[in-house]
């Protein structure tokens, strides 16, 4: 049987080169894989390409868990289409690396979905509806079909897709948990290697065939989230406390209706 | 000065728009009062794949947070009965066919129903998209929950839109701190004036020409 | 609360205009919307596009299970990357239909999913890799992207789907079993009216979140298999027990290796 | 006449291509025979959704049969385990995103390794394609097991298919009663004859000029 299990998460990315396309979801703070994000920065792989939902900075110790973000001294493009977060001042932070040559490239997040799964399925281009009389048309081909306006949008392939997930078999059957789904398994189907850092890795036949998100031939590499590792539950709890200190995002995210 | 709407009477005239089976997408700020107000059988989604999720955690529980569930703003909640978790190709399928109804906040709606809710600076850092673009372009029915000026008195319910675009001709409804007005090939529609206005005083404080309803009323909520 | 259950096949089906485009499932003899097939048969609509993923013949009793084939003469349009099964002579048994001048447009599986893909997510169309070279690519729009050949292909929108599922929650979450999620999914997603028959109804909450694969919200209609249904566990042991009789297919259904 | 090589030695080649964690699609008819000499931890695919099926039901044990699992000829299978279940749309990311290997039956395959394989009529109705096509523009390795030439002696290897093709170009390896040939950039490269044949008895058989390996050896199982 083919070993997908790593040991260690710079194991898992120490053969990714410079000017890797790297596709990893962040929806917000959870949903991330920390300890992927956190090998590659300690790596140091340049001229990296990053795909992921939201693109935000680093508001919290990134000894409790890591956002896409601090891969920024590393990156030659962004591709998202959540760029910072609107009361921090959006996408400002981001302007000091624009002027330094970083290209960023914004969308729609169905826009996302559609050309990851374009990329997936081997399509070489769809025809997409969202983004018409807007940013997102700039510099792209238009099209009318039937009557009604479209852009040509490319494929995305993701060279790697580092994956959060909640349990993971030997073969690579995933499954998420909640929000955690999200964008990934599509990153997982695009992506040329994805590599998984998972709560837990289970035995084979542990995961009913009826509930796998991810089939395991998806998955190239996986790693056990340690308990000293990033994003652990108990880091969780202690991000969420970090989060209840900051003014600027608290009422953001706990049930205050403003 | 003439008392404008509060708030949450805004959100509450919105959630009037919403019917038992509806599934909603809330967007940030303004619209997510609207879930205070919605009849019981309203199920809300997030693009980040949820579908029916439950309250939201306060900020006084904050221990209950379980940060595999948050909501469409972004907020911690918890799961609903009758929840669905689903990756988020399906998530856009869901919002661009049109079986969800989108409440949105928004910076400018012209006459024609273009919407600019994304973006205020110039250049594609001056905002973040999400789901918005899908939501105008592929939602049933678009609500804009907005005040009806800028801060300093100016026109948000515009000719055109200044501001960068979300989507054009998508909006169907305007629920203002003015004014309920809907988007009619035939123009703007004021429909409903909140209490001690006329239909003269929205029309001065909005750019286009406003059609009035025949049967104009007062907001009822 | 909207109310989906519907109490008879009949009454599901009742508002199918002449005209329709009805996509459904027909994985050979499993995996089919069977009651609602009859249903539309006795309903006589006429002019129909059938999308379907196998349309071979009825080679079975219509009294236990009903294959999409059994619509033939009312229908306009095949489209279906499996026209008949070879062993019975292929599509020949449509012949008569064509000759009168039914359409019947082919093409691979994968490009069938990928149109129902582009249909659901409202795009204008796609360019696809598969059938270049092919009888697949007459009549269609072929272009250079990358220095690959791409066939444009419009997106499926069926006005309805017929689905078969394994349980529904009144609010129409769905889950499918084994192979007879296959094509449905994706059917119920594109099409406008998503139509479902299933073994049981469940209450609300009986299905975990995580499990679910067709969130209710793209399901409109239910109806539950009464026990004198067709394709009921019973009846498919009789099928089974037809089959076995059936030179023809015999041998094809059960593990012996040619 | 000399002895041509049994159909389930066919099958017993080209299952010697695959190794421990491959997973692969096996076509109707004679690929299928690959399952029975494959080593363990080969893992088999069906387009309808399922990976990683269990053993097959035989005709004596019909009672046995379940028909929610199905393999890719449609014959019913029994859950494997580790087995994973999805839509079509999964299942054809799968094939098209190159991580499975294919093997197919084939009527013909041109020197250009253009296969033909679906169809030996003259209009749509003429065969079915199913997910043949996805398959052989995008496995990951294509291998086609035939039979070395049709019934009357004529050639399946040719310079030009005349069958209607199922993709251009995309094979890799042919497994024939006869021969294993690989299909190069250089032509067609003729790597294993079966026992007590030659190189020019099988180039006789042959359309396309063949390119005899160095090290062409027999048949080894």
């Amino acid at each position: 049987m083919l070993n997908k299990i790593f040991d260690s998460f710079d194991a898992a990315v120490a053969d990714i080169p410079d000017g890797a396309v790297i596709a990893v979801e962040c929806w917000g703070y959870p949903a991330t894989a920390h300890n992927l994000i956190a090998a590659l920065k300690r790596k140091g792989t340049k001229d990296l390409t990053v795909i992921t939902h939201t693109f935000i900075p680093q508001v919290f110790s990134e000894d409790l868990a890591t956002l896409p973000s601090v891969l920024l001294p590393q990156m030659k493009k962004l591709i998202s289409p959540i760029v910072g977060i609107m009361r921090l001042g959006a996408g400002g932070f981001l302007r000091e690396y624009v002027e330094k040559g970083m290209e960023v490239e914004v969308m729609g997040h169905g826009t996302l979905a559609a050309r990851l799964y374009a990329g997936a399925a081997g399509l070489g281009g769809i025809y997409d509806p969202v983004g018409v009389g807007t940013i997102v048309e700039e510099g792209r081909e238009k099209r009318v079909i039937n009557g009604k306006e479209y852009i040509f949008q490319e494929p995305l392939k993701p060279d790697y897709a580092f994956l959060s997930g909640h349990k993971a078999d030997k073969l690579g059957n995933l499954v998420y948990r909640g929000n955690y789904r999200s964008d990934q398994p599509m990153m997982a189907m695009a992506a040329k290697t994805a590599i998984v850092e998972v709560e837990k890795i289970v035995e084979v036949g542990d995961i009913d065939p009826e509930h796998v998100v991810t089939p395991g031939v998806f998955i190239d590499r996986i790693v056990e989230i340690p308990p000293d590792g990033l994003g652990t539950p108990e880091k969780g709890a202690a991000i969420i406390q970090q989060l209840t200190q900051l003014e600027s995002v608290r009422d953001m995210l706990f049930g205050k209706i403003e | 000065m003439k008392q404008r709407l509060e708030r949450d009477v805004i959100g509450m005239r919105a959630a009037k728009e919403l019917q038992p089976g509806d599934c909603v997408n809330l967007g940030f700020g303004l619209p997510t009062l609207c879930a205070l107000y919605v009849p019981e059988g309203v199920r809300f989604q997030t693009e980040a794949g949820l579908l029916g999720y439950g309250r939201l955690v306060m900020a006084d529980e904050v221990e209950k947070a379980d940060w595999h569930y948050i909501d469409a703003s972004g907020r911690f909640c918890t799961p609903g009965l009758g929840m669905a978790i689903f990756d988020v190709v399906t998530s856009f399928i869901m919002i661009r066919s049109g079986r969800l109804i989108s409440v949105m906040g928004g910076f400018q709606v012209s006459e024609k129903g273009d919407l600019a809710n994304w973006n205020t600076g110039g250049d594609a850092l001056g905002g973040t998209i999400g789901g918005a673009m899908d939501l105008a372009v592929g939602s049933r029915r678009v609500i804009i929950t907005m005040d009806h000026n800028t801060k300093d008195g100016g026109y948000r319910i515009v000719k055109k839109c200044t501001y960068p675009l979300t989507a054009r001709e998508c909006v169907d409804l305007i629920v203002t701190d003015l004014a309920v007005i809907e988007v009619t090939p035939k123009g703007l529609v004021l429909k409903e004036v909140a209490p001690g206005w006329t239909a003269e005083e929205v029309q001065e404080l909005t750019e286009p020409k406003l059609v009035i309803a025949p049967d104009l009323k007062e907001i009822e909520l």
